[in-house]
């Protein structure tokens, strides 16, 4: 057992545990963090491949001893999830206000608390 | 003087990590909010504190001690700080009148 | 040295996880991210330690990078314990999360 | 090298605990503190996978700026439904897709199991290719001249996610300044923190950039850190976000991806093909579309986490 296997089959079980939230969990909120979850999940796996096909860099002198091109790969698949994740938590907070003003239009015995219309 | 360099090494950083032992069990063990911080703060100043300053011997490069100590500097300053931050934020509102009761008020949010 | 180094962090990590169980047990908000606070600092010596024991390129430049980020997701939080305080100005510091919504 | 392989043990297992525990926290709120400590012990595997560069990403974008977004969202939603509510799964089928998400895992822990030895890599490839680059940082390379029309892609696609973000704006608040910053009432400590920490942070965050040339570093990690700093910036009500309808704003949004392009675009006639850098030159252009980058990231970043345009309520009590 070398720590690169270790680290494979933790990502392989976040891949599942992220699966499993981002199912089952009813609240949105929380299915946009099992997303992340899972993506973090899938690049430790891309990780191990790298870090597999390293060695080679190290040989030829400077730098990083794991294969660049899955690295820079998971550099763009952190930031594609970052604005992945930006779009739905602001998708997720209107969906609350629009909530929060259907229901005070409703009736005023709403338990949501002064929430402001537009921006917040 | 290398040997005294190593020997300095494993004093400060077993030094250190026992801080950090320190501000787990304080983070664990303290009853209420304000101590746990109080706790907490320890482990930030001093636990970092000495690792970094068992390391810097370690370290060749003027560059990498540099890089070493501006560490810890950051954490000094956002730990103060931020302390600050999260003590104004768990405070009681009527602090001072609740100042001679147990601090732990309302019942657990969760 | 390294294999001293390497156990520190060892050592170093294993007290962060203990601490972690105050985020199992809250009970406030705060105290999650107090437990948050010492995974940071706890995180950056076992980052310090087990950097120099291998003597990785970069390591130094990843620890002022997360001690930077610990202050700046510590105000994240305060802006949500505002709310676990309850601020002066709300009715009732009981009525739900969102309270701390004020000048959003 | 035993200890090392306790230590990795030990990330994987406070990874895969920490997971568990985002997975199945009662509150949003406690989730999103979760996934923050989750985030960090991820920073702390890359570097034992060898990957600072991906390490620095992880701790800047994927933990930083994600769980700012996701502490202010779980502070200010309503509490998000928990398993027990209505309309959650019930017993019987959560533990059928429990079973079914250990069957998805468990196939993936056989493949990597079942690696191929020696790993097929690229690297030799990337080793040998990355002299005419004039940059020592292979990603780098890879990045910026072997795949440059995804990274080109890669920068260009956070501007779609700033004008979808923006176009989700009620039509009163369109052309205003954004509103989805938490604005904390000031206090001393918060302010000292505003001012003190941004100069290191902005320093910290051009040398990101300046040693992903040849060391583990780059533009997205430099930009993410100097976006944390101006919100901070913003957050404690020194400043007040620009409105979006501004040119100047626009303009430095779109200046990098538009170097960028441009000499990407120069390069047909200078070096025969798109996005190839004249001999000689590729260390400088780099650098140039780089720095240009740098600027335009950070600021769309910010943007990203300062939210959609709103009607400007807080005037009284914003200013220093």
């Amino acid at each position: 057992m070398t720590g690169e296997t270790l680290f494979g089959l933790s990502g392989a079980a976040l891949v599942g545990i992220g699966l499993y939230g981002l199912i089952c969990h009813p609240g949105a909120l929380r299915k946009i963090v099992a997303f992340n979850l899972l993506g973090g999940g899938v690049f430790l796996l891309f990780g191990v491949i790298a870090k597999r096909g390293g060695g080679a860099l190290a040989v030829a002198g400077k730098g990083a001893d794991g294969d660049p091109v899955p690295q820079a790969l998971v550099i763009t698949g952190l930031v594609v999830a970052f604005a992945a994740t930006a779009i739905a938590i602001v998708l997720l907070r209107g969906l609350g206000e629009r909530r929060a003003r259907a229901s005070q239009k409703g009736d005023g015995s709403s338990i949501q608390p002064k929430r402001h219309s537009g921006g917040g | 003087m290398s040997l005294a360099l190593d020997l300095f090494t494993l004093v400060a950083v077993s030094a250190g990590a026992l801080f950090f032992l320190a501000g787990a069990l304080g983070l664990l063990r303290f009853p209420d909010t304000l101590s746990r911080l109080h706790a907490l703060t320890k482990a930030d100043n001093l636990g970092l504190g000495l690792v970094v300053l068992g390391l810097l011997p370690q370290v060749s490069s003027p560059l990498g001690w540099i890089g070493l100590i501006a560490v810890w500097l950051l954490a000094l300053l956002s730990g103060a700080t931020v302390g600050q931050l999260l003590a104004e934020a768990v405070r009681p509102p009527d602090w001072s009148r609740q100042a001679t009761r147990s601090p732990e008020e309302g019942p657990p949010r969760d | 040295m390294s294999e001293f180094l390497l156990s520190a962090a060892v050592f170093v990590l294993a007290t962060v996880a203990l601490g972690l169980f105050r985020v199992l047990r809250g009970p406030r908000d705060a105290d999650r991210m107090l437990a948050a606070q010492l995974l940071g600092t706890g995180g950056v010596a076992a980052l310090l330690l087990f950097g120099v024991a291998t003597a990785q390129s970069g390591v130094t430049d990843l620890a002022v990078l997360l001690a930077l980020l610990a202050a700046f997701a510590s105000v994240a939080f305060v802006t949500g314990a505002a709310r676990d305080s309850g601020d002066p100005n709300e009715p009732s510091r009981d009525e739900v999360r969102g309270a701390g919504d004020d000048a959003a | 090298m035993t200890s090392a392989l306790v230590v990795d043990g030990l990330l994987a297992l406070l990874v895969l605990g920490l997971a568990l525990r985002v997975t199945f926290a009662r509150t949003d709120y406690g989730s999103a503190v979760g996934f923050m400590g989750y985030g960090l012990l991820l920073a702390l595997v890359w570097v034992r996978l060898a990957a600072v560069d991906v390490a620095l990403t992880e701790a800047a974008v994927g933990t930083g700026l994600t769980g700012f977004l996701l502490l202010g969202a779980a502070a200010r939603l309503a509490p998000g439904e928990s398993f027990d509510a209505p309309g959650a799964p019930g017993f019987g089928s959560r533990i059928l897709v429990g079973l079914l998400c250990g069957v998805v895992a468990a196939g993936l822990g056989a493949v990597v199991l079942s690696l191929p030895d020696p790993a097929p890599t690229l690297a030799p490839l990337v080793a040998e290719n990355l002299p005419p680059t004039e940059v020592a940082n292979p990603i780098t390379g890879v990045l910026m001249a072997h795949r440059a029309v995804d990274t080109l892609l890669e920068t260009v696609v956070l501007i779609p996610a700033l004008i979808g973000i923006w176009s989700l704006a009620s039509d009163s608040g369109w052309g205003g300044r954004p509103g989805s910053l938490p604005l904390l009432r000031s206090s001393g400590p918060l302010t000292l923190l505003a001012q003190v920490l941004p100069p290191f942070g902005i320093l910290v965050g051009i040398h990101l950039v300046w040693v992903g040339a040849d060391e583990p570093g780059g533009k997205f990690q430099g930009a993410a850190v100097l976006a944390a700093m101006w919100v901070l910036v913003l957050v404690a009500g020194l400043r007040r976000p620009p409105a979006v309808i501004g040119q100047r704003l626009r303009l430095l949004v779109v200046l990098g991806p538009l170097v960028f392009l441009g000499i990407g675009i120069a390069g047909i006639w200078l070096a025969r093909a798109f996005l190839a850098y004249p001999e000689g030159w590729a260390k400088p252009l780099i650098l140039t579309i780089e720095a240009a980058l740098t600027l335009s990231l950070a600021l769309v970043l910010g943007m990203i986490l300062a939210g959609p345009p709103a009607v400007d309520r807080s005037d009284p009590k914003v200013g220093p």
